[in-house]
């Protein structure tokens, strides 16, 4: 026969057992990043426990270094450093983790929805997706949280609302590529509903780039969240690593060689920023397995 | 239905695709009908719009002109319910088993999800011997080995299987098989032609087999139609196509193909040189002119008709105009 | 075909940004006078508050509809208005003023990181496997995880204070004359700052290139090359880099909003009299005026950036104008 | 500090020294003053400078700068309340004080070399009338005409008795008619601005606004700097280093611990001092139940420990306050009968006590409950860039809290903020008062009806809605005479209703840092010498007239 479409199938064997080993548990990369995480979050969860005194608490003398009664010192206002540090992990975390999900949410919604449904629906969703891609997103952040002053959520909010663009527009392509694959066909022919076709064809076979999408978009609201909070547009009342980074600002911390206050909360954000983005370049290297090879010759 | 009427038939068909500027006439006044039972073949190159026909026959397309008509009814324009209860009678078979099984999902959710919601509700014992027959149908033993596997853990030959299966799960009156057997091993083929076969033999199942391959069409289908640039330009019994090709396009599929006599040796003189016509551009006349060896005058300004060449078989050709059969339709 | 369709888009989010631009000072609560007075201290005299309302024309009453269009036809004849916090400055003046100087910071920044990211990432990919070239881009995508105003803050601190190598506000000295003097003076001050935005912005740019890359190099063409005997430094600069440097140039037009954003921290820092600086006042003293124009001519900016890169990106890739 | 660090301030520092080392040899002694040297200052941090010199522009960004341009015809201490004379060289009262008798000092010249008459005053004020916008201090709503009478006379007639008018009026700049008569006051930037100023503007950039000096200055010999460099500034930080490293000589910004920060670079050199003037007051909404009973006032006020807000939230510049609204730098109003009355205490069980006897009782969760039963909750409002109201904001909170005053905070934008507090939609925040010569101008705007509005509306002052005909009638009084004696006792009276009423609780006496290095430059008033304000805020020229360079 005259094609040699021929496939050499690498695992002819049939009397395979186990389910795929999970590649993530074998790169030295992503577990560092998973166990960063892990910690931070745990931080964030047992925070009550292992702060020592109200973050908020203007009670002591202000201005000290680090000692065995404030591991990290205490404020210009009188406040005692680690235990700020420690329960602004939660909010910090949360802002990260909420307007993430919620930005990769609407992502989802719009790039699956711009994919499966093709037509003007697709027209009008990606002229939105490129809209939203194309105004720049930190100012339009600053000037709507400097309009709106807003609480946490309405922070997770503007974050959310200006950040899904880069996700919907690349689910949007794999949507597209997905819609024509044979299974999805044969899931439409078997007269499956829109919804099972998207929640049990394509959903799962997008499940890598969503989840890479969730991490650039919490390290993206991490990043976001301590600028507004650094530029005091945030909720400056709530313990946060940006607003601690604000007050300290504003009493010229590191001026007044105050660094005990200042370094800790950015080394916080560095940390559980490098940690989501180490997360994120070891889920790029397994699923594309050419990262992985090294060179042949 | 009786049994004389076919299952389905395309009348007259008209497909064409826009992008752009770009008009594509994919399918000129196609014709075919399958009868319950029977095993139709298909054949042409790739570009010929086989594979068009078989989406309008499953009606992921509509036609533009003609009618797609099902067990006596008109289905060309049918929508919603109806399109899905239609769809459940047709299932396809694809070509590339790596493609067609969804990565995410073991061969038990795969053949689940398949099943029409009134087996799910027949208590999960009948459910599971339902899973374990629908996998021994299709020579997948034992079933037990298979049901929670992922697609990458099977062979290429195994995973046609479990996408046959979940083809058989619906129960469908015509399985439609865009070259099932192209991307596997040559090694493979034959049992899977052969489980199509058992499967018409005992379940009355009828196919339309598509393919580009002469040789494994004349294997298992007991009719032969032969498409060339969006029509098909000669039918027939299978044996009478591939013994005794009429069109001068048939002639040439045939001398080109492998003879089964003499295994993997073949005619080295005969090749069809020229590639087929641009189906975005006009074409007047045959549109098989341009790589004709046999081509004449009238070849060039009119589009010969169908007409009888033989029992049973027809062909689209001028060199047979002149007997002026009836013109039928394939 | 493709550029009057994506000129049209183009002209669609610029009325999509108008408009949002208009609508958004609607939503707050509170008023530029309210901010004016609250600055003084109660430093103003008993007149002020009326006397402000009257300066700043606030207190007129008109529909919604109404300002719309007076607003849509000031912009149109290019008026702008005049700024609250520099009153009676025009706006179009305090962006005259202060927007060449971010062109300046910001396409000096994102140049260098845009040519050094691209190179390290041709050296990761390349050579990969390496230590160093496995270290980089890990190296740089951690940076890129930074808050960059904290390590803004670390180099004005170390650089410019501590050991006082460079400077610690502006842009450019006190009284330096001479075409060689200001050139100097003016790059010796935006050391700094485009450091700042070079490192952290850096990481992206190598990783998305060398990965490009190496999908790249394992196509058939290359390896193809490959074969042929063709010496490796050739393959990577004349076939792969081109053709992973494509993908690159949207992203870079895509980066400009970032990046002009971003720069609005770096300039708050180091006090660099530039557009993102102007917004950061106009934000902090209720100036819709001002704020309003700095939005547009950002999103105006990052439309033509885009646009112009459409232009290139038709050239060098016959296939998307037929998309 | 490293020299080359900055090329923009060696230029003049290195400019100073080679003309020190040409005049005088290395070990010369202190010269007197005379004309020559620099001085660099920033008042505050206002960002890039807009080509703005024009005096009537609202908003404060070139105030510093303006004001060492144009002059005004009386200076008024900040801190003190004394004047000097300036542009006018004296004043009187006739027709039962509505006569306003203005004569101007001679000789005074713009620096386009006209001379400065009364046409200009008369020119200057006839056209706030008919600019309402820059009439800020809406000295219209008092003035019924302006006319000169001859070039050095100008006589100001309004329509009642009103002693605050001539402070209000004399702080006016005043501007050249010839050049300003066909200019809109309102819209004109005035990019070359002509005054009497002992300055004049030499060059303008967005970075650095430079004022050379005025040969012609009426004040003879005056001033003896010969430049004056305004660099802009966008952070208390960037001055602060600029202090520490000697480039900035003056300034005034609040820095949380200047001692560290400057003061120890150099201790024999750079000096700190503060100016007082104004308050931070505790509004509280006299028409919210139960914020409008007294006791619970007097409970609130008992509750707060003064002396924690001045230390944490303002470093210890700012005191604590008294009750009676007398700042410590206005004593001499005060008399000796009120400072038991006025003094505030801390003493949270005294506050309980008080909240106990007026019936208010600990719930089950142990908070307070109002006689009514409902829970005691309060809403504090404060602004999220004021952080030193946030963290007072703060404080305070607790401290309700641990009487049992259930408080919730909304921290919002500066101008939300200050629209909640003037129309009266807040329940308690802090913020400033108005303040003048003497306390008059604090406790008249803040008690008298005449400075509050309808809930809903914007008040000038009277924020908390005060109204006591007792303190309208004292104002009249006070408006009627021109006699100290009767000052004195009109205040006396008006702290005493302060005192005891507490329609606002006083919290901070507001004292603001100067910071001034003496490494070049002399002639600083001293805690020997305090001879005015240190301020380098708003038109600092009775101090930049006397500063010199050290060599």
């Amino acid at each position: 026969m005259q094609e040699a479409s021929v496939v050499h199938d690498p695992t002819s064997s049939p009397v395979k057992t186990s389910k795929p080993r999970n590649p993530l548990w074998h790169n030295t990369k992503a577990l560092i990043g998973l166990g960063m995480i892990a910690l931070f979050i745990l931080v964030a969860i047992i925070g009550p426990w292992i702060e020592r005194y109200a973050p908020n608490a203007e009670i002591f003398i202000p201005g000290q270094g680090p000692s065995s009664a404030h591991w990290l010192g205490t404020t210009a206002l009188g406040q005692d450093v680690w235990s700020q540090l420690v329960v602004g992990t939660r909010v910090s975390l949360l802002v990260s983790f909420l307007a993430g999900i919620v930005a990769t949410f609407i992502a989802v919604l719009v790039g699956i929805a711009s994919g499966y449904a093709g037509g003007w629906i697709d027209n009008i969703l990606s002229i939105l997706t490129n809209i939203f891609l194309v105004i720049p997103s930190l100012p339009l952040v600053i000037i709507l949280s400097a309009y709106l002053h807003l609480g946490n959520w309405g922070i997770i909010f503007v974050i959310a609302i200006t950040s899904w663009a880069w996700g919907a527009r690349s689910l949007r392509s794999q949507a597209l590529t997905l819609v024509q694959r044979d299974y999805v066909v044969h899931a439409k022919l078997a007269g499956q509903a829109w919804w099972q076709v998207i929640f049990g064809e394509i959903l799962p076979n997008m499940a890598s780039l969503v989840v890479s999408g969730l991490l650039f978009a919490m390290i993206n609201a991490l990043l976001t969240e301590a600028g507004l909070d650094f530029l005091g547009l945030g909720n400056i009342n709530a313990v946060s690593w940006g607003t601690m980074l604000y007050w300290a600002q504003n009493s010229e911390a590191l001026i007044n060689g105050m660094w005990w206050w200042f370094v800790p909360p950015g080394v916080a954000i560095a940390a559980f920023g490098a940690a989501l983005s180490l997360l994120n370049f070891s889920l790029d290297e397994i699923t594309n397995p050419r990262l992985r090879q090294r060179k042949v010759r | 239905m009786t049994p004389t009427e076919p299952l389905i038939q395309m009348v007259d068909v008209d497909k064409t695709f826009r992008q752009g500027h770009r008009v594509t006439r994919v399918l000129r006044g196609m014709n075919l009908s399958i009868n319950p039972g029977e095993i139709v073949a298909l054949v042409g190159e790739s570009g010929s719009g086989k594979s068009t026909v078989a989406q309008t026959l499953v009606r992921l397309y509509e036609p533009d002109h003609g009618q797609l008509v099902y067990a006596g009814s008109d289905v060309s324009h049918i929508r919603g319910g109806e399109l899905k209860e239609f769809r459940r009678h047709i299932q396809m078979l694809f070509q590339d088993p790596f493609a067609s099984l969804n990565p995410t999902q073991t061969v038990r959710t795969i053949l689940l999800r398949s099943f029409p919601k009134e087996s799910k509700t027949s208590g999960q014992k009948a459910l599971e011997q339902h899973l374990r027959d629908t996998l021994a149908e299709v020579d997948l033993s034992p079933p037990d080995n298979f049901l929670s596997k992922y697609p990458h853990e099977l062979s290429g030959g195994q995973r046609q299987r479990v996408a046959f299966a979940r083809a058989l799960g619906v129960r469908p009156q015509l399985m439609i098989a865009d070259e099932p057997v192209s991307m596997l091993d040559v090694s493979l083929r034959l049992g899977l032609l052969n489980l199509m076969q058992e499967l018409n033999h005992s379940q009355g199942l009828a196919y339309l087999y598509i393919t580009h391959d002469l040789a494994s069409a004349r294997y298992v289908a007991s009719r032969i139609l032969v498409m060339y640039a969006g029509q098909v330009v000669e039918s027939g019994s299978a044996d009478a196509v591939v013994n005794r090709p009429q069109h001068p396009y048939t002639q040439l599929l045939v001398a080109a193909a492998p003879d089964p006599e003499q295994r993997g040796k073949r005619d080295e003189s005969v090749t069809i040189n020229g590639e087929p016509p641009d189906l975005s551009q006009e074409i007047r006349g045959c549109p098989f002119q341009f790589r004709c060896p046999l081509v004449f005058d009238p070849c060039l300004t009119v589009n010969p008709a169908m007409v009888e060449v033989g029992e049973n078989q027809w062909a689209r050709c001028h060199l047979f105009d002149q007997r002026q059969k009836t013109v039928v339709r394939g | 075909m493709f550029l009057v369709k994506r000129a049209s888009f183009y002209l669609l989010t610029f009325w999509a940004a108008i408009t949002l631009n208009f609508f958004l000072p609607h939503l707050m609560p509170g008023s530029a006078v309210g901010a004016v007075m609250a600055r003084a201290h109660g430093e103003m005299g008993p007149g002020a508050l009326h006397a402000l309302e009257l300066a700043f024309g606030v207190n007129v009453h008109q529909t919604l509809l109404q300002q719309y269009g007076i607003y849509l036809s000031h912009l149109a004849h290019g008026n702008l208005g005049i700024s609250f916090t520099y009153f009676p400055e025009p706006v179009s003046q305090v962006i005259a003023s202060t927007l060449p100087w971010t062109l300046f910071l910001i396409g000096l920044a994102t140049i260098i990181s845009f040519v050094v990211g691209n190179l390290l990432g041709i050296y990761a990919a390349w050579r990969r496997g390496r230590p160093l070239a496995s270290v980089l881009p890990i190296a740089f995508t951690v940076m890129a995880a930074m808050p960059y105003f904290w390590v803004a803050l670390i180099f004005l601190y170390v650089f410019g204070f501590l050991t006082g190598w460079f400077p610690i506000t502006h842009s450019i000295g006190t009284e330096v004359t001479g075409i060689f003097h200001r050139f100097g003076s003016i790059m010796y001050h935006a050391t700094l700052p485009a450091l700042t935005i070079v490192i952290t912005s850096m990481g992206g740019w190598m990783v998305g290139m060398r990965n490009n890359l190496v999908s790249v190099l394992s196509e058939d063409y290359v390896i193809l090359a490959e074969m042929k005997g063709l010496p490796e430094r050739e393959i990577v600069a004349n076939y792969a880099a081109r053709n992973a440097l494509l993908p690159a140039i949207t992203g870079f037009a895509m980066s400009l909003g970032f990046v002009v954003g971003g720069a609005l921290l770096t300039e708050i820092v180091f006090s660099y009299p530039g557009i993102g600086y102007a917004l950061y006042q106009a934000v902090t003293n209720q100036d819709y005026p001002l704020m309003q124009a700095i939005f547009l001519i950002i999103v105006t900016a990052v439309l033509i950036a885009n646009f112009l890169v459409d232009l290139l990106y038709s050239r060098l890739d016959p296939r998307v104008s037929n998309d | 500090m490293s020299k080359n660090r900055s090329w923009m301030w060696a230029v003049p520092a290195a400019s100073a020294l080679f003309l020190a080392a040409m005049g005088s040899g290395a070990f010369a002694a202190p010269v007197g003053p005379h004309v020559g040297g620099s001085i660099s200052i920033v008042a505050s941090p206002h960002g890039p400078w807009a080509d703005v010199f024009n005096p009537f522009a609202p908003g404060e960004t070139q105030d510093d700068i303006v004001g060492d341009i144009y002059e005004p015809l009386v200076e008024w201490n900040g801190s003190t309340g004394a004047h000097k004379a300036w542009l006018a060289q004296s004043w009187a009262w006739s027709n039962s004080n509505k006569v306003l008798t203005l004569h101007l000092r001679h000789g005074v010249k713009f620096t386009n070399g006209q001379l400065f008459t009364s046409a200009d005053v008369v020119f200057t004020l006839d056209m706030m009338k008919k600019y309402p916008a820059i009439d800020t201090s809406a000295l219209w709503s008092y003035m019924t005409s302006v006319k000169a009478e001859g070039p050095y006379t100008v006589k100001i007639t309004i329509n009642k008795p009103d002693a605050t008018f001539l402070y209000y009026l004399t702080g006016t700049y005043m501007v050249p008619a010839s050049l300003w008569k066909n200019k809109n006051p309102v819209l004109w930037t005035d990019p070359n601005p002509v005054g009497t100023g002992p300055y004049q503007l030499k060059s303008f950039s967005p970075q650095n606004i430079i004022l050379k000096r005025n040969p012609h200055y009426w004040q003879k010999g005056k001033p003896y700097l010969q430049t004056v460099y305004y660099p802009s500034a966008t952070s208390n930080g960037s001055v602060i280093l600029g202090l520490a490293d000697g480039s900035i000589q003056w300034s005034s910004i609040y820095s949380p611990d200047l001692r560290n920060s400057f003061v120890s670079k150099d201790p024999s050199t750079n000096h700190t001092d503060v100016s007082s003037g104004g308050y931070d007051w505790l509004y509280v909404n006299l028409h919210q139940y139960p914020l409008n009973l007294l006791p619970v006032r007097r409970a609130i006020s008992d509750a707060i420990n003064r002396k924690a807000l001045s230390v944490i939230s303002e470093s210890g510049y700012s005191t604590p306050s008294r009750l009676d609204g007398i700042d410590a730098a206005q004593s001499s109003w005060s008399t000796p009968a009120l400072n038991k009355k006025a003094a505030a205490v801390y003493n949270p069980k005294l506050a309980e006590s008080i909240l106990a006897k007026a019936g208010f009782k600990r719930g089950p969760n142990g908070m307070l409950l109002t006689p009514k039963g409902k829970p005691f909750t309060v809403n504090l409002v404060t602004a999220s860039s004021f952080t030193d109201f946030v963290s007072m904001t703060s404080q305070i909170s607790s401290m309700l809290h641990a009487i049992g005053i259930n408080t919730n905070i909304t921290v919002t934008s500066v101008s939300n903020y200050s629209n909640k507090m003037e129309d009266g939609s807040f329940s308690m925040g802090v913020m400033w008062g108005a303040s003048g010569p003497n306390p008059f101008y604090t406790l008249n705007p803040l008690m008298n009806t005449e400075y509050s509005a309808a809930l809903g509306q914007p008040a000038p002052d009277n924020i908390e809605r005060y109204s006591n005909p007792r303190v309208q009638q004292l104002a009249n009084e006070y408006d009627a005479s021109t006699s100290v004696a009767v000052h004195k006792s009109v205040i006396d009276q008006m702290a005493n209703i302060m005192a005891t009423q507490l329609p606002i609780i006083g919290l901070l006496n507001r004292n603001s840092p100067n910071e001034y290095s003496s490494a070049t430059i002399a002639g600083w008033p001293t805690a020997s010498n305090p001879y005015w304000d240190n301020s380098a805020d708003v038109g600092p020229i009775v101090v930049l007239t006397q500063l010199y360079a050290k060599k």
